[in-house]
C-alpha cells in the first residue's frame, strides 16, 4: 500500500493550467525528488498536497494508519494532522517569534489541554507544556539550534533558518515530509551537511520525503526516485540514473538549466 | 503543581497584591480621593479594553476598529439587568450576561468577517460597531439616543482591580499557552500557520470571542460606574481611543497597553486644565508621539544595520 | 527584558510622583477673595455647539457681575472644564470641581447624558448642579424621587411637547401630523415622544414618523416621501442646525404646511440656514419673545452682540441666566456653603432673567411661561404666552 | 414612479458629494495604502475656505471653488510631508493613528478659530433656479454639483491615464521601489496624489456649503466615513469604483429613507458594505489578488 497516491491531479487558475493530470505515488520510507524547470508547477503540487490550493480535479489519497484517506479538498491543518508537513521555498518562519516558539507552534495539534486550562494554568497546562518544551528542545538539538532557542528566528543566519523550518515541519509529527528547495542559497559545504541531515532524519523519524530541489548533486545523491515536471505535466519518472539520460527531460531543461550532474 | 508556586509566579502574585494594597491604603487614607478614584476607574476600564483589543489586533493580527461595539453590548446588558433586577447578585449576573452576549456577538460577527484581511477587516468591524450603535439608538428598551441612566453604581475599586487583574492574567496566560501561540502564529504568517496544523479560522474567531468577552466586561463595569450610557459613547471614536492605547503601548505588548492606559489617563487629567485647547493638545500629542516613536524605531533599525555590517565584517563575506 | 522591566518601574514611579504633585498643587489654589463656580461644559465633541454657546452666556453674565462688584463682596471665579460630551469625563470633571476646586456650585453640562452622569456626583458631594439646557424629564426627578442637588432652568421635554401638541390641536385645529425627529439626541426624541402622546390622546393622528441624526444635511429623501402625504402640520423635533435645513429643503420642495418646533429652533442661525423667505408659517415654543421689548432681553441682546459680534440664541440666553441665577442664589444664601446655596435655590421665587420670570418647583424645575412664536419671512410676528 | 425618479435624483446629488470625497480616499489609499482619516476634515476645511472667500471677500462660486481646491491641495501636501512621510515605512496602524490625530487636529483648530456653531453660506451663491420635468424637481444647484463632480472625475481620469504624472502615479501605486528604480520621483508623485485628492475634497466641501448652506467643524466626520465606505464598496484604489461607490451609497441612503425607515439608513449602508466585503472582499470593481505561497 503506497503512502500517497495522486491520480490525475489538475489545478487551473483562470485559464492557466498550472498542474495537469499529474500522477504520483510515494511508497512508505521512500525519498523521492520532484524536479523540473522553473515555473513547471512543482510548488503548486506541494500547495495542492498540503491543501493550500484546492485541486480543480483529480484525487489525492493518503494512507493513515491502516486506512486510506482522500485528502483533496481538506483544509491544510487537517491534512497536517493526517501526517503531511512541509517547508516553503521562500522560508516562511514566524519571524518575530523565538526559535523555540516556532517549533512549539508546530506541536500545537498534539497539545490536549483545553482553553480553561490555558486561562487558569491548571495542572494539565504545566504538565503538557513541559512535555512540549522537552520535545521541542530535543528536536532543536538535532538541528543544532538548541543554543539559539531563545533568539528571534528573523535573526538567524540563512542556513539556520532553513534548518529551523525543517525542524518545525518535523514537529508536526508527519509521516510524509515535503521539502521545497531546502538547499536553496546554501554553499556546497552547507548543502552537503544538509544532505546528510535529510538522510538521517528520514531514518530516525521513519519518514517518507518528497523533495523539490534544483541542486542536482543533492537530488542525485539521496533521491531514490525522481518525478520530472514540465509545464504542469509529469514528463518522466524513474531512478536518478534513468532520468539523467531521459531525452524529454534533457529537452525540458534545455535553454533553461542543464542538470549538472 | 510545582510550577504554579514557582518563584516567578510568586513574585508576580506578590506584586499584584502589593499594588492592590498600596492603592487601597491610599484610598482609605483619602490621598486618592473621589477624583483619583474616577481616574483609576477609567484606567482600569481602559486596561481591560486595550488588553482585550491587543489580543485581537496585536497578538492575532486582526485589525479591528469595532471594539467599542462589543463594549456597548456588555454595558447595555449589565445596565438593563441591574436596572430591572433588584438583587445583590444582579451586578454579577449583569457582568456575566454582558460578557457572554458580547462574546456571542463576537462569534456571530467573527465567522463571516474574519475571512477579510487588514484594512478590509477594519472597515467591516467599524461598520459592525456602527450598526450596533444605530440599533441601540432606535430600540425602545435601550432608551434610544438618551440611553440608560440612573444605573446603580455597583462597581467600586475592589471590583475594578479584580476584573482588571483577572483580565490581564487570563489573557497573559492564554498568550503563553499553545492556544495563544496558535493565535500569534496567525499574525506572523497565516499560511505557514495553517500548514503547521493550526485551524486559523478557529483561532481567529477564538481571539475575537475572547476579546469581545473582556470588552463586554469592561462595558459592564463602565455602565455600573458612570451611571449613564448612551449609544453615542460607543461610536467610532471610542474604538479609535482604544486602538490608540494599544498602538502607543505597542502591538502585542500587554505591559505596554497597561502603561499606555495609565499614561493617557494622566495626560487627560492634565489636559482638563486647558479646556479651550484640550483636543488640540491631545491631537498634537498623538501625532508627535507616533512620529517620535517611529523616529526612535528607525534609529534602532539603523543600529541593527550597523550590527549586521559588523557581523559580516567579523565573519567574512559569504 | 530586564531593561524593559526597569523602565516600566521608573515610569510607574514618575507617574505616582506626578499624581501626588497634582494633588498638592491643586489644593492650594483656593483664593479667599473669590468664589469658585464650576463650569462643566461640552467644549469639544458632538455637543460642543451647545456647550460653547452656553459658556459664552455664562461668561458674559459673570463678567458683568464681577464688574459690578461681585457677590458678597467677592468676585466670582469661573472654573471652566471641557467634558468632551462624554458622560464619564463629565463625572470626572464634576468630581474634580467638587472635591479639588472647592466650587460652591456647578453650572452645566449642556447635554442630558453628561448631566445625568454628573448629578449623582453632585449629590454625593453635596454641591448644587444647575443645567441650562438638559431637557430630559428624568434629569431632576425620576422614579426614585427628586435629585437632591440637581436643578435646571430650562423647560423639560414633556412640558414643551405638551405645549406644542396643544397648540397644534387647539390653535391650529390640526388633526394629523408628521413627526420628524433628531433620533441622535434625547432632546429630539423626548420632545417628539411627548408631542406624540398628547396629540394622539386628543384624537390626532401621526401620519408619518421619521427621523434624522445630528449632522445630517440632506433631508430630500424623507421630505420627498412625505410631500404627497395628507397632513396638517409638520413637527420638527430637533435643534436649529438641522431644523433650518429641513425647513429650507421642505419649502423648496413645495411643502407649505405649518412647521412646529421647540426651543431648539431659537437661534438666529435658523433664519440663516433656512433663508428668510422660507421661514413663514413656522411656530416654535421658547422662553421669551423679541416682540416683548422687555428691557432685560433688549439689553442682553445688545450687549451680547457687542461682546461676541454675533446674535444671541437660546443657549446664550440660558447661559446668561445661569450666571445671574447662581449669583442670586449665593447672595440670598449669604454664604459660600454649597448646602446653604442649595437651600437658596430651592427657595427661588420670581427670579427675573432673560428667559423669563421663574420660580423653582419641588421637582427642581423652573416654573415659567412658555411663548409660542410665529415666524413670518424670518421675523417674529406673534407671540402667544402659555402658562405652565 | 415619479417619486422613485425624484428619490434617485436626490440620491445622485448626495452621492456626488460622497464620490468626490471617496476619490481622494481611494487615490491616497491606492498609492500609499493609508486610510487617510483626515481626508473628511480636509473636506471640512474646504467648506470653510469657501465660506471665507464668499462671505468676506465677496467672491463668486467658481473663484471660491478654485481657491478652496488650491488651499486644500496645499494643506494635503503639507500634512503628507509633515505627518505621513516619516511614517511611510512604519506599520500601517501607526500611520492610521497618526491620520486620526491629524483629523482631530484639523477639527479642533478650526473649532478654536471658528467656534463650534454652524456657519451659513450666503443665499444665492448659485442662481436659485429649478425645473420640473414630469413632476420631478431638479434644482440648478443639483445640476451644478452633478456636473462639477462628473467634470472633475473626467479630468482625473484624464490625468491618471493620459499624463506623465498619472503614469507615475500608477507606477508608484503598483510598486514603489520599482518606480523609483525607473527614475520616477516617488516623493513628488505622492505629493501630487495628495494634492489632487485634497483638492477634490475641497471642491466637495464648497459644494456642500453651497448646496446645504450649513457648515461646522465636525461636518467632515460622517461624510468622511461614508465616503470611505463608498471607496471600499467600489473597490479601493480604483477611481471609477470610488465614483460608483459614492453614487451607490448616496442612492442606498435615499432609497432606505424614502421607502424604508430613515432611522436605519446608515445601518443599511454599513450592512451592505459588510455584505459586499464578504461576497467580494476587494469591492465591486476590485480584482481579487492571490497571495503567492
Amino acid at each position: 500500500m503506497p503512502l500517497l497516491s495522486v491520480k490525475n491531479l489538475t489545478k487551473s487558475f483562470g485559464g492557466l493550467t498550472a498542474v495537469s493530470n499529474a500522477n504520483l505515488t510515494l511508497n512508505k520510507g521512500e525519498l523521492v525528488g520532484l524536479i523540473g524547470p522553473n515555473g513547471a508547477g512543482k510548488t503548486t503540487v506541494f500547495n495542492l498536497l498540503t491543501g493550500v490550493y484546492v485541486p480543480s480535479s483529480g484525487s489525492i489519497e493518503l494512507s493513515v494508519g491502516d486506512n486510506v484517506r482522500k485528502i483533496n479538498g481538506l483544509k491544510p491543518y487537517n491534512i497536517t494532522r493526517l501526517g503531511i508537513s512541509r517547508t516553503f521555498q521562500n522560508i516562511r518562519l514566524f519571524k518575530d517569534l523565538t526559535v523555540l516558539d516556532n517549533v512549539r507552534i508546530a506541536m500545537h495539534q498534539n497539545v490536549k489541554y483545553g482553553l480553561i486550562s490555558s486561562f487558569f494554568r491548571l495542572p494539565s497546562y504545566y504538565r503538557e507544556e513541559q512535555e512540549v518544551i522537552k520535545k521541542a528542545e530535543s528536536l532543536l538539538e538535532i538541528f543544532k539550534l538548541d543554543t539559539k532557542k531563545n533568539e528571534l528566528s528573523r535573526n538567524l543566519p540563512y542556513g539556520e533558518q532553513r534548518r529551523l523550518e525543517i525542524a518545525r515541519a518535523l514537529a508536526t509529527n508527519p509521516s510524509l515530509l515535503l521539502l521545497d528547495e531546502p538547499a536553496a542559497g546554501m554553499n556546497p559545504n552547507e548543502t552537503a551537511e544538509l544532505t546528510d541531515l535529510i538522510d538521517w532524519i528520514r531514518k530516525e523519524f521513519n519518514l517518507t520525503i518528497l523533495l523539490i530541489e534544483h541542486d542536482m548533486s543533492l537530488v542525485m545523491k539521496i533521491c531514490e526516485r525522481l518525478y520530472v515536471l514540465d509545464y504542469g505535466m509529469i514528463i518522466a519518472e524513474g531512478k536518478p540514473e534513468e532520468i539523467k539520460t531521459n531525452k524529454r527531460v534533457i529537452e525540458a531543461y534545455l535553454g533553461e538549466e542543464v542538470p549538472h550532474a | 503543581m510545582k510550577q504554579l508556586f514557582s518563584f516567578k509566579n510568586l513574585k508576580y502574585s506578590a506584586c499584584v497584591v502589593a499594588l492592590f494594597g498600596v492603592i487601597q491604603l491610599l484610598i482609605s487614607l483619602n490621598i486618592f480621593d473621589d477624583y483619583y478614584q474616577i481616574t483609576i476607574a477609567t484606567i482600569c476600564i481602559n486596561i481591560i479594553l486595550a488588553v482585550s483589543l491587543n489580543l485581537i489586533a496585536g497578538f492575532t493580527g486582526q485589525f479591528s476598529l469595532g471594539h467599542a461595539g462589543f463594549m456597548s453590548i456588555g454595558a447595555y446588558a449589565c445596565a438593563l439587568i441591574t436596572l430591572n433586577i433588584n438583587s445583590n447578585y444582579s451586578f454579577f449576573l449583569g457582568i456575566f450576561v454582558g460578557a457572554i452576549l458580547s462574546a456571542l456577538l463576537g462569534f456571530v460577527i467573527g465567522i463571516p468577517t474574519l475571512r477579510l484581511k487588514g484594512d478590509y477587516l477594519a472597515i467591516a468591524t467599524l461598520g459592525m460597531a456602527e450598526i450596533i450603535k444605530i440599533i441601540a439608538q432606535n430600540l425602545e428598551f435601550t432608551g434610544g439616543a438618551a440611553g440608560l441612566s440612573d444605573i446603580p453604581q455597583y462597581t467600586n475599586w475592589v471590583w475594578l482591580f479584580f476584573f482588571t487583574a483577572g483580565t490581564v492574567v487570563v489573557i497573559k496566560n492564554f498568550i503563553n499557552s499553545s492556544h495563544g501561540r496558535a493565535c500569534v502564529s496567525i499574525r506572523e504568517d497565516e499560511i505557514a500557520s495553517e500548514v503547521m496544523g493550526i485551524n486559523t479560522t478557529k483561532y481567529k474567531v477564538l481571539a475575537f470571542v475572547i476579546g469581545a468577552f473582556f470588552a463586554g466586561i469592561a462595558g459592564a463595569l463602565y455602565s455600573t460606574y458612570f451611571y449613564v450610557i448612551n449609544p453615542g459613547l460607543f461610536g467610532f471614536l471610542k474604538s479609535v481611543d482604544i486602538l490608540v492605547i494599544v498602538v502607543i503601548g505597542g502591538m502585542g505588548s500587554i505591559r505596554g497597553s497597561i502603561i499606555a492606559s495609565i499614561l493617557l489617563a494622566i495626560v487627560s487629567t492634565y489636559l482638563q486644565d486647558f479646556p479651550e485647547i484640550r483636543m488640540i493638545l491631545y491631537s498634537l500629542i498623538l501625532v508627535v508621539v507616533m512620529l517620535a516613536r517611529e523616529f526612535i524605531k528607525t534609529k534602532k533599525i539603523n543600529l541593527d544595520i550597523l550590527n549586521i555590517k559588523k557581523y559580516i565584517k567579523t565573519n567574512g563575506a559569504r | 527584558m530586564f531593561s524593559v522591566k526597569r523602565l516600566s518601574l521608573i515610569l510607574v514611579v514618575i507617574m505616582l510622583a506626578a499624581t501626588m504633585f497634582t494633588a498638592c498643587s491643586q489644593s492650594s489654589n483656593t483664593n479667599s477673595n473669590e468664589i469658585n463656580v464650576g463650569l462643566n461644559y461640552e467644549l469639544s465633541g458632538a455637543g460642543a455647539t451647545y456647550g460653547q454657546d452656553t459658556v459664552d452666556g455664562i461668561m458674559m453674565a459673570i463678567d458683568e457681575i464681577n464688574a459690578a462688584g461681585g457677590v458678597l463682596g467677592k468676585k466670582i471665579n469661573p472654573i471652566k472644564q471641557d467634558n468632551k460630551t462624554d458622560p464619564a469625563e463629565a463625572t470626572s470633571i464634576t468630581t474634580k470641581l467638587a472635591t479639588k476646586e472647592n466650587v460652591v456650585a456647578i453650572l452645566g453640562p449642556a447635554t442630558s447624558g453628561a448631566t445625568k452622569a454628573s448629578i449623582p456626583v453632585a449629590v454625593k458631594n453635596k454641591v448644587p448642579l444647575i443645567t441650562g439646557s438638559a431637557t430630559a424629564d428624568d434629569i431632576t426627578v425620576d422614579a426614585k424621587g427628586v435629585k437632591e442637588y440637581g436643578y435646571r432652568i430650562c423647560f423639560n421635554d414633556s412640558f414643551q411637547g405638551t405645549v406644542m401638541a396643544n397648540f397644534a390641536l387647539k390653535n391650529m385645529n390640526a388633526k394629523s401630523a408628521v413627526v420628524l425627529m433628531d433620533s441622535s439626541s434625547d432632546y429630539g426624541k423626548g420632545l417628539a415622544k411627548n408631542f406624540r402622546e398628547t396629540f394622539t390622546k386628543a384624537g390626532g393622528t401621526i401620519v408619518e414618523d421619521e427621523a434624522f441624526i445630528k449632522g445630517d444635511k440632506d433631508f430630500s429623501a424623507v421630505l420627498t416621501k412625505i410631500k404627497d402625504k395628507n397632513f396638517d402640520i409638520l413637527l420638527i423635533s430637533g435643534y436649529y442646525n438641522e431644523a433650518g435645513l429641513i425647513i429650507k429643503q421642505a419649502k423648496d420642495m413645495g411643502i407649505n404646511k405649518p412647521i412646529l418646533g421647540g426651543d431648539g429652533f431659537d437661534s438666529p442661525d435658523l433664519a440663516k440656514l433656512a433663508g428668510n423667505s422660507a421661514l413663514s408659517n413656522v411656530f416654535f415654543s421658547t422662553h421669551y419673545s423679541l416682540l416683548d421689548k422687555d428691557a432685560t432681553v433688549v439689553k442682553f441682546m445688545d450687549e451680547f452682540k457687542k461682546k461676541y459680534n454675533k446674535d444671541s440664541n437660546a443657549f446664550n440666553a440660558l447661559g446668561y441666566d445661569l450666571g445671574y441665577f447662581i449669583a442670586d442664589a449665593i447672595k440670598r444664601a449669604n454664604s459660600e456653603d454649597p448646602t446653604k446655596i442649595k437651600e437658596a435655590i430651592d427657595a427661588t421665587e420670581g427670579f427675573k432673567g432673560v428667559t423669563g420670570k421663574f420660580s423653582i418647583d419641588e421637582n427642581h424645575n423652573p416654573v415659567k411661561t412658555a411663548v409660542v412664536i410665529e415666524l413670518k419671512d424670518g421675523a417674529q410676528v406673534s407671540a402667544l404666552k402659555i402658562e405652565p | 414612479m415619479e417619486q422613485f425618479v425624484q428619490q434617485l435624483i436626490n440620491g445622485l446629488s448626495l452621492g456626488s458629494i460622497y464620490a468626490l470625497i471617496a476619490l481622494g480616499y481611494t487615490m491616497v489609499y491606492g498609492i500609499v495604502k493609508l486610510i487617510n482619516f483626515a481626508h473628511g476634515d480636509i473636506f471640512m476645511v474646504g467648506a470653510y475656505v469657501g465660506f471665507v472667500s464668499i462671505t468676506y471677500f465677496n467672491m463668486g462660486f467658481f473663484p471660491a471653488l478654485l481657491i478652496a481646491m488650491l488651499f486644500c491641495a496645499v494643506l494635503g501636501v503639507v500634512i503628507e510631508k509633515v505627518a505621513y512621510k516619516p511614517l511611510r515605512n512604519a506599520s500601517r496602524i501607526t500611520a492610521l493613528i497618526t491620520a486620526i490625530g491629524v483629523s482631530l487636529l484639523l477639527e479642533y483648530v478650526v473649532m478654536f478659530f471658528a467656534k463650534a456653531g454652524v456657519r451659513t453660506y450666503p443665499e444665492n451663491v448659485l442662481p436659485n433656479l429649478e425645473m420640473t420635468i414630469l413632476g420631478v424637481r431638479i434644482t440648478f444647484t443639483q445640476v451644478c454639483i452633478f456636473a462639477v463632480t462628473i467634470a472633475l472625475v473626467i479630468l482625473l481620469q484624464f490625468i491618471v491615464h493620459k499624463t506623465r504624472v498619472g503614469k507615475a502615479m500608477r507606477a508608484v501605486s503598483m510598486d514603489k521601489d520599482a518606480a523609483q528604480l525607473m527614475g520616477i520621483n516617488v516623493n513628488n508623485t505622492i505629493s501630487v496624489t495628495f494634492a489632487i485628492g485634497s483638492a477634490l475634497a475641497g471642491a466637495a466641501g464648497i459644494l456642500v456649503g453651497v448646496y446645504y448652506n450649513s457648515i461646522d467643524p465636525l461636518m467632515g466626520i460622517i461624510p468622511g466615513l461614508k465616503a470611505f465606505v463608498a471607496a471600499v464598496f467600489g473597490g479601493i484604489g480604483i477611481i471609477p469604483g470610488a465614483m460608483i461607490g459614492g453614487f451607490s451609497i448616496g442612492a442606498v441612503e435615499t432609497m432606505v429613507s424614502g421607502y424604508g425607515s430613515s432611522l436605519y439608513k446608515d445601518a443599511v449602508a454599513f450592512a451592505i458594505l459588510i455584505l459586499v466585503l464578504i461576497v467580494k472582499p476587494s469591492g465591486l470593481l476590485g480584482k481579487n489578488t492571490r497571495e503567492k505561497v
